[in-house]
């Protein structure tokens, strides 16, 4: 069920530059969020700006902390930064559908910048679950971002196939050519693909899977106004019939790949 | 104070709870913040604009903001009329407040089905009817900015309809009193204004406007100081009453339109930005009317000291 | 880039430094501003409207800040065109910018008067027309809401004065290419627009309008997507030269509206919250320019892609 | 000569329950400014509170610091209370006119509040000037308000009379019923009032100095939208002829008591 909370900082971290990872205390919300769930926050009690903002839950724990991974690109996320510890903000969630984990064997999670909190908790989640084989492929500008973005996974006995646009660390490239590299090993009855990160990494990924025949999910970010399916504007364009639009907010995040038509999400 | 004060609100042969309405496309069809605010405690939810026939809306992006404001191009989307009667409505029945249909069309004749259909249905207790969508017929001016349309929507509605009409008036005139008096001589119940002024936004590092559609509907705490202008304007205007409807966030907003002579007060945006707020502005009215020693929401009304 | 774009903007006759000049009623006449920053880098100054007597304006309170906005009554106080002429031209003749004079008047032959005068004089490169103000013979109404009075008082304009005529447009009405039309017609050089929107606001504790004069004029960000939508509009409408003017506040806001077809444009209420506001988004079209390879801000205008 | 200047947090004293001294670097500005001189403070680089707010200077030093006094009565000050140091704002000052300091010999210097501010730094500038005798009233709704407020007095040598609404501190009841107590030994000739405050109290003591015949200055304080006299919105009615205005931030924001409709000027 979801919730209108009141949450309180309870700390920010800085992850680099522009890069933060706020820890709250969001019990409710907390104890209710999925992989792939998104929260919508208040940054700030004035009207400019206005919105809430969505933010997909990175981690929680049963204490009642839910933490979010941010990177500032506006005004409402240099609010966000600049919050201390005991602020308080309002939290709507947990909203959207979730990660589809239940029916593969084998996962190769693929995420881009910031894209990584959905996709390590669908970690967590799988590894919680019991067994099952995970490849982690994660991309960045620089290795300076993408270190801290990608270093929860080896807690979790999970290695990281890294790529970086700079080549500061692991692949000097894009995420999807270490996807491209793997293609032959992937057994398309038995992996399936999760992914989160930007519109045209995601094309891509979407692109090689089709092509393959893997099952391949994602997590996409539209404009929101409410998060709760009322204002009907984060639609993006279904595939096949250019007239039916999806709700990213309550449709998605996650879609599976097929679902989108790519070449109006990029333009 | 022994008792608390009075919120109930007679509008157009209605009594609501409060005077404290959801504003139609930002409150979906009140099951999406069923979870989330006490949906009994507001005076009445307006629902999505309902058009005969549904509609897929309007190519993405449709949303941007903009400073205080929120600039949209929906385009209508809407499960058209049988799905909200087969799948909204039952919903709404039960929800525990009154509920109004908002509708749409693109000619007279639609406004004039769609008030056949809702009022031959159980569970709606009133129509909004908005205007400010082009009409075919008219080249695709808005009904709502021409005297003689909004008098020809509202006749057809009131034939069509035993139910309360409330004509929603489009802020996109040069003169609100010429419309809201055309409303009410044509037999309105009660008029609600503003919708959304007609605006604009550029992405200059593109070139290319914001929203696909090009040009949107503004709404939001940039826009209140014009809507409340009109509605002070137009409750001067006419003897039928009126809603204030514009960037009302908090109790004192509310309270703004009431004072200005507002009968009642709908809620747009802001649930966007707290799916909590009609419901508690209609507390804080409450708790304003204590504090001033007054019984009743009625006293207020108009109130404003030249 | 080789060489620095090109800035120079030619309008109604004249050619400026580049595109962004000061509002009307926001930056005094000059000489206020002249410590704060560089006038010699200002396309031009607009003045405060002036009038042929010298007006008190309205009693306070005039101004009240609204989200994102600032409402205001100021009630054109101004010195009056004799002592404009004698106080404060001396010092806008040499502060290194076009000067634009602003005039404004209850009856179209105060308009006539007033460009004879200023045509009169050395250091006016232009005259603006203020057509917001109520038009006493016709019970008040603005002349800018009434495309007859628009008509007559630009051609007034014209047959007084051998300088460019800019006719500021109200957004007060329904359409404003109606209004835009009938200015380029009547022989208006330029239109600019948009001048403020009517609005209002309340002190529910007190129970009274926050401005003494009860409604007041809309400005700043809040107003900006209604002003470039107006913009856009009227640049499609129109032939001669669009000044767009509404909330602009940055460089990007200043792009916007010439993408939407503004020929040049004009910053108010930014300037109140940055005196060096104009000057820096003349410095940042510039780098716009530079960093997007384009060679002068004539190759940007209109360019919007739809 | 005024000036723009990028303003950098020093530090932010809290004085109380929602009162704050904030001392800024701003050597150019605080280099030139005077008693009763303010300046404009942009509280936020957001569009929502949009104008900037005037503050009086309260003191300065040599090396560039500027110190102004605030309560949080809204978003624009409560964005004050919110920085840090290091942080920077935007300051346009030193403006408006000044208290009067060259004609008399003996000031009775009558401060409400943060009315304080003005005040304070015209009873430095009076004891730098030599000699003068001078008796600071002070009034504040509480003495926890008040003794923070009226604490650098001792250090020049003055001596203050308080008052206080719910008398925890010095005389219960109003600032100007300290005035009236003094009035007989007040000479008309030598005596000068400057005062600051809340409207109704300068006004009370308007009236009392125009009884009595005692020359009275008082800071005012109006809604402004530039402080630079550009935009015409921060009138007052000025006395005897009800269609003269003043302009607080240009004629002002120092007049001759006699010089306001204090009528109009209440409502
Ligand atoms: C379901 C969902 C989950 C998200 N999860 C995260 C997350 O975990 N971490 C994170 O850092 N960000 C996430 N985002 C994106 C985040 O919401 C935006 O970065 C944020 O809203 C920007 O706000 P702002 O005020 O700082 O920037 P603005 O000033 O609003 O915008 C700055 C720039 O960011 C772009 N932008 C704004 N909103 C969005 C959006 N919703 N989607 C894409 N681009 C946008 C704008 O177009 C603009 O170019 C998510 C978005 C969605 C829809
Ligand atoms: C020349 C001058 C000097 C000033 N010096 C000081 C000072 O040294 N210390 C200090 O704390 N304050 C001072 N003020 C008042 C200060 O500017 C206001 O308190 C501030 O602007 C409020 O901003 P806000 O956004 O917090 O409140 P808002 O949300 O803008 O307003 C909150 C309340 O404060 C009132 N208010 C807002 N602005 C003013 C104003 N300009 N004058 C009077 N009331 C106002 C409003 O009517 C409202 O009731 C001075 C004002 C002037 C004109
Ligand atoms: C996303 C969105 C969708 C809307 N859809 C409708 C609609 O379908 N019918 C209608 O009459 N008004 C519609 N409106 C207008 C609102 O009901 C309201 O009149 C307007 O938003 C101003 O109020 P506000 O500022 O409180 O939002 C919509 C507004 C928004 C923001
Ligand atoms: C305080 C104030 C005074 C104004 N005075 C005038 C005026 O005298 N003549 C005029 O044509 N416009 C006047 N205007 C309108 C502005 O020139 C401008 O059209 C309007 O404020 C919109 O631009 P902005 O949002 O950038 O401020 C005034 C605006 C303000 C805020
Ligand atoms: S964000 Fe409002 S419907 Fe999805
Ligand atoms: S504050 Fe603008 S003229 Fe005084």
């Amino acid at each position: 069920m979801k919730t209108v909370e009141r949450a309180r900082v309870k700390r920010i971290v800085s992850l680099g530059r522009n890069l933060f990872r706020l820890d709250l205390h969001s019990p409710q919300i907390a104890g209710q969020a999925w992989p792939a769930s998104f929260v919508m926050a208040r940054t700030s009690e004035a009207t400019a700006p206005l919105l809430c903002r969505p933010f997909s839950v990175y981690q929680t724990t049963s204490e009642g902390e839910l933490q979010i991974l941010f990177r500032v690109v506006g005004q409402g996320t240099a609010n966000l930064s600049r919050l201390r510890p005991d602020d308080e903000i309002s939290l709507t969630g947990p909203l959207g559908n979730g990660f589809d984990l239940g029916a593969r064997k084998e996962f190769i999670l693929i995420a881009g910048g910031v894209g990584v909190a959905p996709v390590f908790m669908a970690a967590k989640q799988i590894v919680r679950n019991g067994g099952t084989r995970i490849t982690v492929m994660a991309g960045a500008a620089t290795g300076e971002e993408l270190e801290p973005l990608t270093a929860g996974f080896a807690p979790l006995g999970i290695d990281c196939e890294l790529a970086t646009d700079d080549g500061s660390l692991g692949h000097h490239g894009l995420v999807t050519d270490l996807l491209k590299q793997r293609l032959a090993d992937v057994s398309p009855q038995r992996t399936g693909i999760l992914c989160c990160g930007p519109a045209p990494m995601m094309a891509a990924v979407a692109g090689i899977c089709e092509q393959a025949g893997i099952w391949c999910q994602v997590s996409l970010e539209t404009m929101m106004a409410c998060g709760v399916s009322a204002c009907l504007g984060c639609t993006v364009a279904g595939r096949g019939n250019g007239k039916k639009y999806l709700h990213v907010c309550k449709d998605g995040p996650v879609f599976m790949a097929g679902e989108i038509e790519w070449k109006t999400l990029l333009t | 104070m022994e008792n608390a004060p009075d919120l109930k609100t007679a509008i157009a042969g209605m009594t609501l709870r409060n005077p404290v309405m959801t504003a139609s496309g930002t409150f979906g069809y009140g099951e999406e913040f069923a979870e989330l605010t006490n949906l009994h405690r507001l005076g009445a939810i307006v629902t999505k604009g309902i058009s005969l026939a549904p509609r897929p809306g309007n190519p993405p992006p449709r949303v941007v903001e903009t400073a205080s404001g929120l600039l949209n191009a929906i385009g209508l989307e809407n499960v058209g009329v049988q799905a909200f009667i087969d799948a909204k409505l039952p919903f709404l029945k039960n929800c525990g407040t009154r509920v109004i249909a908002n509708i749409l069309g693109d000619r007279v004749e639609e406004y004039g089905e769609l008030c056949a259909i809702l009022s031959g249905v159980e569970g709606v207790d009133a129509i909004e009817v908005n205007i400010s969508c082009p009409n075919v017929k008219q080249g695709g001016i808005a009904f709502g900015t021409d005297p003689e349309a909004v008098a020809a929507v509202t006749k057809t509605c009131k034939k069509n309809s035993k139910l309360p009409i409330i004509i929603k008036l489009s802020p996109n005139v040069t003169d609100i009193t010429v419309t809201a008096r055309a409303a009410e001589e044509a037999g309105a119940d009660a008029i609600s204004l503003i919708n959304t002024i007609t605006a604009m936004a550029i992405d200059a590092e593109k070139r290319r406007p914001r929203l696909a559609n090009v040009i949107g509907g503004l709404s939001g705490p940039a826009i209140k100081p014009v809507a409340l202008r009109m509605v002070w304007q137009a409750a001067a205007a006419v003897r039928i009453p009126v809603i204030g409807i514009g960037g009302i966030m908090t109790a004192d907003d509310a309270l703004e339109f009431i004072i200005a002579g507002a009968a009642a007060v709908q809620v747009g945006t802001a649930s966007f930005v707290n799916p909590r707020a009609a419901e508690e502005i209609a507390a804080g009215i409450s708790a304003y009317l204590e504090r001033h020693g007054l019984d009743s929401v009625a006293a207020l009304r108009g109130s404003l000291r030249l």
